[in-house]
């Protein structure tokens, strides 16, 4: 059991880098995004993870218990703001996608770079 | 006394409720065409969640979190067969034909 | 026991994230991106972040997929076949081994004696019953104790708005044919089903996000979370009733009226702390003893992040729904 | 029982993952999401009581309520795909 309590970080090096590779293998731009969203996903994963303690609970005191002991509220505080500043640039990106199509009639990178060349 | 039976009871329900949402999930997964695995996993989606829910509310005893439960239960109620709903409207708009009818017919 | 349904769903975590990638239909990948989140809420769950469990389930089950559906509306939904290039794959492969050899190095998953927990969080979770009262630590350190940094967070958020409204607001040409929410300019308005409950449910979710909003204090909660809920309950407006009657509940006008209103309500706070003595965000002095002055400080912030919050998400999703699409 | 019914909801949401992943309509992918999305709040609730900390049944109910959204947002798309393309290349 003891290799299992870095599965958390394996899977986000995992993650990571299927991120990584939709944003730079693909030429479709919206496909990118995705990607840059599992790749912010992976990153949050990674700061929960270390918040956890073991024993412990969600860091809402509990004034009936003066023992328990509680996760790091830290991580969660950067990860929270963090997730909705990641649907708002994502929405931003996804303005600039949409703005695009009407320029070029297409959302593929390789077809803008010809269109581009001629 | 009560105890006792009140945790039978809802061990009962729990255990009763997540096998029909094991079968749900097994009927998604085999069924033959869209229409047919919508409505096994409709059907026990409806089903498991009363019975996973009300196993639950059984141990919860008279408390805020009683309140809660009903509420997710009723809004569950509501919203899944709508979804279900939707989304079979979906598929037939979009011309997705119930498969296996359709190749009865045409069979002489 | 837990560890190991931990364990199980971070597996299927990432066989998504492969079926997001390969997916050559990015309708496909967009409802994959559903799974995604709705298993990464669980996953914050059981890793002991309500909190941050509640903003995942706010934003990614009701905000996320409406965005992109509405953006796949404006675009195409199919990906060109490209073919596999050998080079991304060897980078990625040989980074992601890389990163795993670091983590040998990492303390186990739950260890109490990890450098992250030593520093200031059992600074923050000591004092904060003393300091400021509220029993949701994460609220506090949010609003209160790092309120540079969400101040920071918000402006990023207010930023965002402004520039899909900038992006997003050039009238379109006449003729267009209109799209998403335009077509009869409807909704779902001869679906009676799907009305019927929406409208019911409406209120509900409304009401909910307010409760998220002001329970914020005590349980999972607060601005942003609250922010995302109304949000979803609003587009749910508009996903049954109609572009319109969504605006004509809440316009425009008054959506930009709250982007800038909850940021400046927020600067508006801490601008207040310094002319009342204190330092900017310093709430002890808002009110006659220190406490109940951060109570009230935290209050007006989180309305304030709400505010903008709620404001930002609507007005994206009615640039994206009320665009038209361009002839091609 | 938790327990028990946790992993039964578990292997569930695997199964629905799979009907996801092979799909082979885009609405049979739109199925599995709400399935899961409805697993996903059993499991929460499930969780919660597991843990012991039944007041953070909250993130249920928020899924409860909005999960549905999702399933109407495909519908309206699907209809105005149609209005506007008159095609149904939406599928497979």
């Amino acid at each position: 059991m003891e290799f299992l309590g870095l599965y958390n970080y394996w899977v986000f090096a995992i993650l990571l880098m299927t991120g990584l590779y939709a944003v730079i293998s693909r030429a479709n731009l919206v496909k990118k995004l995705i990607g840059m969203s599992i790749f912010q996903s992976a990153v949050f994963l990674l700061y929960i993870s270390m918040d956890k303690v073991e024993g412990g609970t969600a860091p809402i005191i509990q004034a009936n218990a003066p023992d328990q002991l509680y996760s790091n509220p830290l991580p969660q505080v950067l990860i929270l703001t963090a997730i909705v500043v990641g649907i708002a640039t994502l929405s931003l990106g996804l303005a600039i996608v949409v703005r695009i199509s009407e320029a070029y009639g297409t959302i593929e990178e390789n077809e803008m770079r010809e269109m581009d060349e001629e | 006394m009560m105890e006792l039976l009140l945790d039978i009871a809802s061990w009962f329900l729990l255990i009763i409720g997540g096998a029909f949402v094991f079968i749900g999930g097994v009927g998604a997964l085999r069924m033959p065409d869209f229409y047919t695995r919508m409505h096994a996993a409709s059907l026990t989606d409806t089903l498991g969640t009363i019975l996973v829910l009300t196993g639950i509310i059984l141990q919860a005893g008279l408390t805020l979190a009683t309140i809660k439960l009903v509420a997710i239960m009723v809004f569950l109620l509501l919203t899944s067969p709508t979804a279900a709903y939707a989304l079979a409207n979906a598929a037939r708009l979009s011309g997705l034909a119930p498969e296996r009818e359709l190749s009865n017919e045409k069979r002489p | 026991m837990i560890t190991l349904f931990g364990v199980f769903l971070l597996t299927l975590l990432v066989i998504t994230a492969f079926g997001i990638v390969r997916a050559q239909h990015l309708f496909v990948s967009v409802m994959l991106t559903g799974i995604f989140s709705l298993q990464m809420a669980a996953i914050f769950f059981i890793l002991d972040a309500a909190d941050v469990a509640l903003t995942e389930a706010a934003v990614g089950a009701g905000v996320a997929t409406v965005l992109m559906l509405s953006a796949l509306a404006l675009t195409e939904n199919r990906e060109r076949p490209t073919r596999p290039r050998w080079v991304p794959v060897i980078v990625v492969s040989a980074t992601t081994l890389m990163v795993i050899y670091a983590t040998f190095d990492k303390p186990l998953l739950g260890d109490p004696d990890a450098p992250v927990h030593q520093h200031v969080a059992p600074w923050y979770l000591e004092n904060t019953p003393r300091l400021i009262d509220v029993p949701n630590v994460v609220t506090a350190i949010l609003a209160s104790f790092r309120g540079y940094d969400t101040l920071g967070e918000l402006f990023v958020i207010f930023t965002a708005g402004i520039g899909v409204l900038f992006l997003m607001a050039n009238p379109s040409k006449p003729g267009a044919v209109s799209l998403f929410a335009a077509t009869e300019a409807e909704g779902l308005r001869h679906h009676l089903v799907p009305r019927v409950v929406g409208r019911l449910l409406v209120p509900f979710i409304v009401l909910f996000g307010l409760y998220v909003q002001f329970h914020g204090d005590y349980g999972p909660g607060g601005g942003f979370q609250a922010g995302a809920l109304i949000s979803a309950g609003v587009i749910l407006y508009a996903l049954v009733d109609g572009e319109g009657k969504a605006l004509e509940a809440i316009s425009p006008r008054f959506l930009r009226g709250m982007i800038a209103g909850g940021a400046l309500l927020y600067v508006g706070v801490g601008i207040a702390g310094m002319l009342l003595g204190g330092n900017f965000l310093d709430y002890s002095v808002l009110a006659q003893d220190s406490i109940a002055g951060q109570h009230l400080g935290i209050l007006l912030v989180e309305a304030g992040v709400g505010l903008t919050v709620t404001g930002t998400l609507l007005t994206v999703f009615h640039s994206f729904a009320a665009r038209d699409q361009q002839e091609r | 029982m938790y327990i028990a019914a946790t992993t039964a909801i578990l292997i569930t949401m695997s199964l629905a993952l799979a009907r996801a992943l092979l799909g082979p309509t885009v609405f049979d992918r739109v199925l599995a999401v709400n399935m899961f999305g409805t697993k996903t709040v059993l499991l929460l609730s499930v969780i919660a009581f597991l843990y012991g900390r039944p007041d953070f049944l909250d993130l249920a109910l928020a899924y409860a309520l909005i999960n549905f959204i999702g399933v109407l947002a495909v519908l309206k798309f699907v209809q105005d795909y149609r209005v506007r393309h008159g095609a149904t290349d939406i599928e497979h």
